[in-house]
């Protein structure tokens, strides 16, 4: 497993994590229409695939600007929560990474903590009501405490976490979004949201223990 | 499982050939912004407070066959059943702007608030003024106590007329503002559900119903209710529907309201006029007058069987700008 | 077999409990002909030429809902897809005569037909003039030879607008007629068909329909049409029905219209527009132009899925009585 | 069988006739979804169940009067074409019958023919296009042949000369009605108001044969 990634690593990075969202489509449109409109995997896919454009636009990319720009088509192409949410994340993600050559341990940690921070301000959500944020959050908090040993085990601790807590939402109460008003009809599913988070780390981690 | 039958061209293009369509349908009273999808009227008057609104596709007429005359200037179209991207309503709000601000109105959906919170901070980074008015009309999606955890539905149309009339009479943000959110503060709206609508990209029913089954309460995209049940009269439907309107504001004898019965899709006009009877008995009983009535298909849910029925309390201002003449695609009055 | 699901009281009474809550709906504006399902306006001034429409109940706000300022004066409710009776026809008529003579302008079917004839004898006996212009806009049903075996679809809201209009301006009966006649010469309709809808009655469905195919041509009681042929693009499906709307007046470059198209119950406002978007294409290449679109859902065959399509050619005269404001129930105009 | 039969007589056969229609109303409505807009079995309904109401109303009824409240009945209740042509049949039909006091096999002949005229006078059709007309037409020829043996024989020659031009209409193209623009599809489907006049004089005649 790799420590850091250049401008270059990250971009085939990414090009991985919306691989993985345009091959899990399906499953994200079953969690949605399991406790929302049903239209989640149809929207990332919109935005993911404007993300591959804009990364196979980009000349020689430094690791914000391969982040930024995920974030800029995701927040332009998606619509719903789930492009502001997540062009939110990657777009204020990227900011403090600014300037910095490679993307390591620590980035990774800054990049999550940063989007998830704003994720939190723009949508006004917390940990515990089933959202992405419950996924985002302790993939922060693992890839935090992981962040020394490099970019590749910050992202294996970062999936694993982000999975649990995908896992964790089925036996929470949605309170925002369109699942809210499902009550306790809610429970018992996965957050679409949160699955996405899980999708896109898990291939990035794929993706480095494959590199 | 089998995809709804419907008459289109590619599914991934249904909004953008709704957009082309609805551009013509208008007749040249209405542009597109071009490059995006939204539409604005052709000719906003200089020095007006501008109207803006929008939404997720799929409920046509609403939001976006709601431009015209004394309605909006102007409506972002996001894909089906999702909020516009904030480009798309920076471009829109930037095409309706006559200099004294503009006032974004829109249903009360974590993905419009955030994509047009986002709009506004570009706005506001261009120096243009922008207020937020959010309609929580859905008595069904939580408590009155939780209002900000209420969704917008049928309230929309009342409200895009009123406040449409209001921006076209008022020359201040504040005063088109100030009686966005009295209107607002006024209504309220219950929906029931006979059978599911289907998203066009997908072709699957948005949920599954038994054959006997309606749900009182549901959302404008699916989202559940108050409470799944068996089918009954149309009596006790309206009973069940107005005793949670009335209740929620609550509305009381000498009120006079506007009352629409908006077809979710699929309901026949005679099920509406059924209930219209019913729920005219109702209020007759509690002494609350009715000073407009609209029943028709204007905030749908794709080929959802089902409708709503919105009350709004009136006062003399707010019986003003109902009355004003208006003119669009979607929405027209003498 | 299943029934239909519908929200309803009791399915016998369906007409009677429509017209009590269409009457409501009305805000005071039209008021029933006691003991008949018959809607007249209340303010129809002296000396006028009457408009008198109707026919079967169950394709609301077709015709019932068509009774205002600038519209008709008055409507004869028939049982779901059933010619109203003479006796209800007679007692509409006497309501909105006011001693200039009086219009009756409905569908042409042999149900219809033969009611309202029966009732125009009545009148004939009372000393009251009666005209009769017929509807016959589906291109469908009979070719251009055998037009008095076409049936009346669409073209009836055009036809309503227009001879509205004529009848408010109009003192004479003759000139009513002409105008009248002037219209139906020139409005051609086209429908298709998706799914089917039901009676509410029987609870069961009009016609069956295999999930990949639907019909062209389609009748307003879901009478068959010209194919049946399998679901294909709205493209296809529009080239199909503009040919046929073309080519049989025929329309020709340089001609303008009027564009209707009409939902027949539970297709999507955004299947319509994509169809729109083509339409006019198509008329764009062929040089016509459109003064007017309306889309909507005005005549309808319950919760039937499809959609027609309405060209009428204008002149400066039927331009004139289209434009003019109207209002009612089911159709306003600015 | 008798051969003829006083006021109420007549009251009692049509009575008879109504009931028979309305224990058809469902064969009525397969026979029009076949080939009309499925609603001639519940606009008969509405008709016949009127007529019942209207003939139990009558005080010491002629057979013209009884034929006559049908006829009325029928006309305001049903509506759509059936109550157009049913209406002015048993209307036009009694017209010609007034003053008698009993009704025989020639007075059933002249009510058939009188009815026929002035169905085809409203309506415009012949025999041949598949309506109502063609059992009606056969039944009223028939009826006169038979008439000099009285009502029974009359009814009965009626009845089934009705029955045959019912049959008759499957192989018919409509050419009015609804049925009309169905083409070559309406081939094959009784037309459903030659099977009303069958059910109409069935059981007129088997009313006469128990009674
Ligand atoms: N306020 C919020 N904060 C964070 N995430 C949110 C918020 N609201 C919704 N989400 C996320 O968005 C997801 C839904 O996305 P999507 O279905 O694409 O949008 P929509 O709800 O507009 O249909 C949810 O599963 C949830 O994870
Ligand atoms: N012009 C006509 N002359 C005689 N009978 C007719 C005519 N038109 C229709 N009918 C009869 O009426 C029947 C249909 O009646 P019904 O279904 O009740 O009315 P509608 O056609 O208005 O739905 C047809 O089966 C046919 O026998
Ligand atoms: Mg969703
Ligand atoms: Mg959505
Ligand atoms: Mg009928
Ligand atoms: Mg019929």
């Amino acid at each position: 497993m790799k420590g850091a990634l250049d401008g270059e690593g990250t971009r085939a990075l990414l090009q991985a994590a919306a691989a993985a969202i345009l091959s899990g489509v399906d499953r994200l449109t079953e969690a949605d229409m399991a406790t929302g409109d049903g239209d989640h995997g149809i929207g990332m896919r919109r935005g993911f695939e404007a993300a591959v454009a804009a990364l196979s636009g980009l000349e020689a990319p430094s690791p914000a600007l391969a982040l930024k720009a995920v974030g800029t088509a995701v927040m332009a192409s998606t619509g719903g929560a789930a492009g502001a949410v997540f062009g939110t994340w990657f777009r204020a993600g990227a900011r403090p990474l600014e300037g910095q050559g490679t993307l390591d341990g620590a980035g990774l940690a800054t990049f999550l903590e940063t989007g998830l921070e704003a994720v939190c301000r723009r949508g006004g959500a917390a940990e515990g009501q089933k959202t992405m944020i419950d996924a985002l959050a302790p993939a922060a908090r693992a890839a935090r405490a992981a962040a020394g040993a490099g970019l590749g085990p910050a992202l294996a601790a970062a999936a694993a976490a982000a999975g649990a807590g995908a896992e964790a939402t089925r036996a929470m109460l949605a309170t925002t979004g369109k699942a809210r008003s499902l009550g306790e009809r809610s429970r018992g599913h996965i957050d679409p949201g949160a699955l996405s988070v899980t999708l896109i780390l898990g291939a990035m981690r794929d993706h480095l223990g494959a590199g | 499982m089998t995809r709804a039958k419907k008459i289109l061209n590619d599914p991934r293009r249904v909004v953008e050939e709704m957009v082309e369509g609805l551009e013509l349908a208008n007749d040249g009273r209405v542009v597109r912004v071009p490059g995006h999808a939204a539409l604005v009227r052709r000719d906003i008057p200089g020095g007006k407070v501008a109207l803006l609104i929008g939404g997720g596709s799929g409920h046509e007429p609403l939001f976006h066959g709601f431009i015209g005359h004394n309605l909006a200037d102007g409506a972002a179209c996001g894909q089906v059943f999702a909020a516009p991207a904030p480009d798309i309503i920076h471009a829109a709000a930037r095409a309706v702007h006559r200099g004294r601000g503009i006032l974004f109105l829109y249903g009360n959906y974590a993905g419009d608030n955030m994509n047009f919170d986002i709009a506004a901070d570009l706005l506001g980074d261009d120096g243009i003024e922008v207020r937020t008015v959010r309609v929580r009309d859905d008595v069904a999606a939580a408590p009155p106590e939780r209002v900000h955890d209420r969704r917008g539905i049928a309230g929309d149309i009342l409200m895009i007329k009123i406040v449409g009339g209001a921006a076209a009479v008022h020359e201040s943000l504040d005063e088109v503002e100030r009686i966005a959110r009295k209107a607002e503060a006024n209504v309220r709206t219950i929906g029931v559900a006979v059978t599911a609508g289907s998203l066009p990209e997908t072709g699957r029913p948005t949920f599954v119903l038994a054959d006997d089954e309606i749900e009182v309460g549901m959302g404008a995209h699916g989202e559940a209710g108050v409470r799944r049940q068996k089918i009954t009269t149309a009596d006790a439907v309206a009973d069940q529907m107005v005793g949670a309107l009335l209740a929620d504001l609550p509305f009381a004898r000498g009120d006079e309201i506007a009352l629409v019965i908006n077809n979710f899709g699929a309901t026949t006009m005679m099920e509406m006029l059924i209930v219209n009877r019913r729920v005219r008995q109702i209020l007759a009983g509690a002494g609350i007058g009715v000073h407009r009535t609209h029943i028709g298909t204007w905030l749908t849910v794709q080929e959802m069987a089902g409708f709503s029925i919105t009350f709004m309390r009136l006062d003399d201002e707010l019986r003003r700008f109902l009355d004003m003449p208006c003119d669009s695609f979607g929405f027209q009055r003498m």
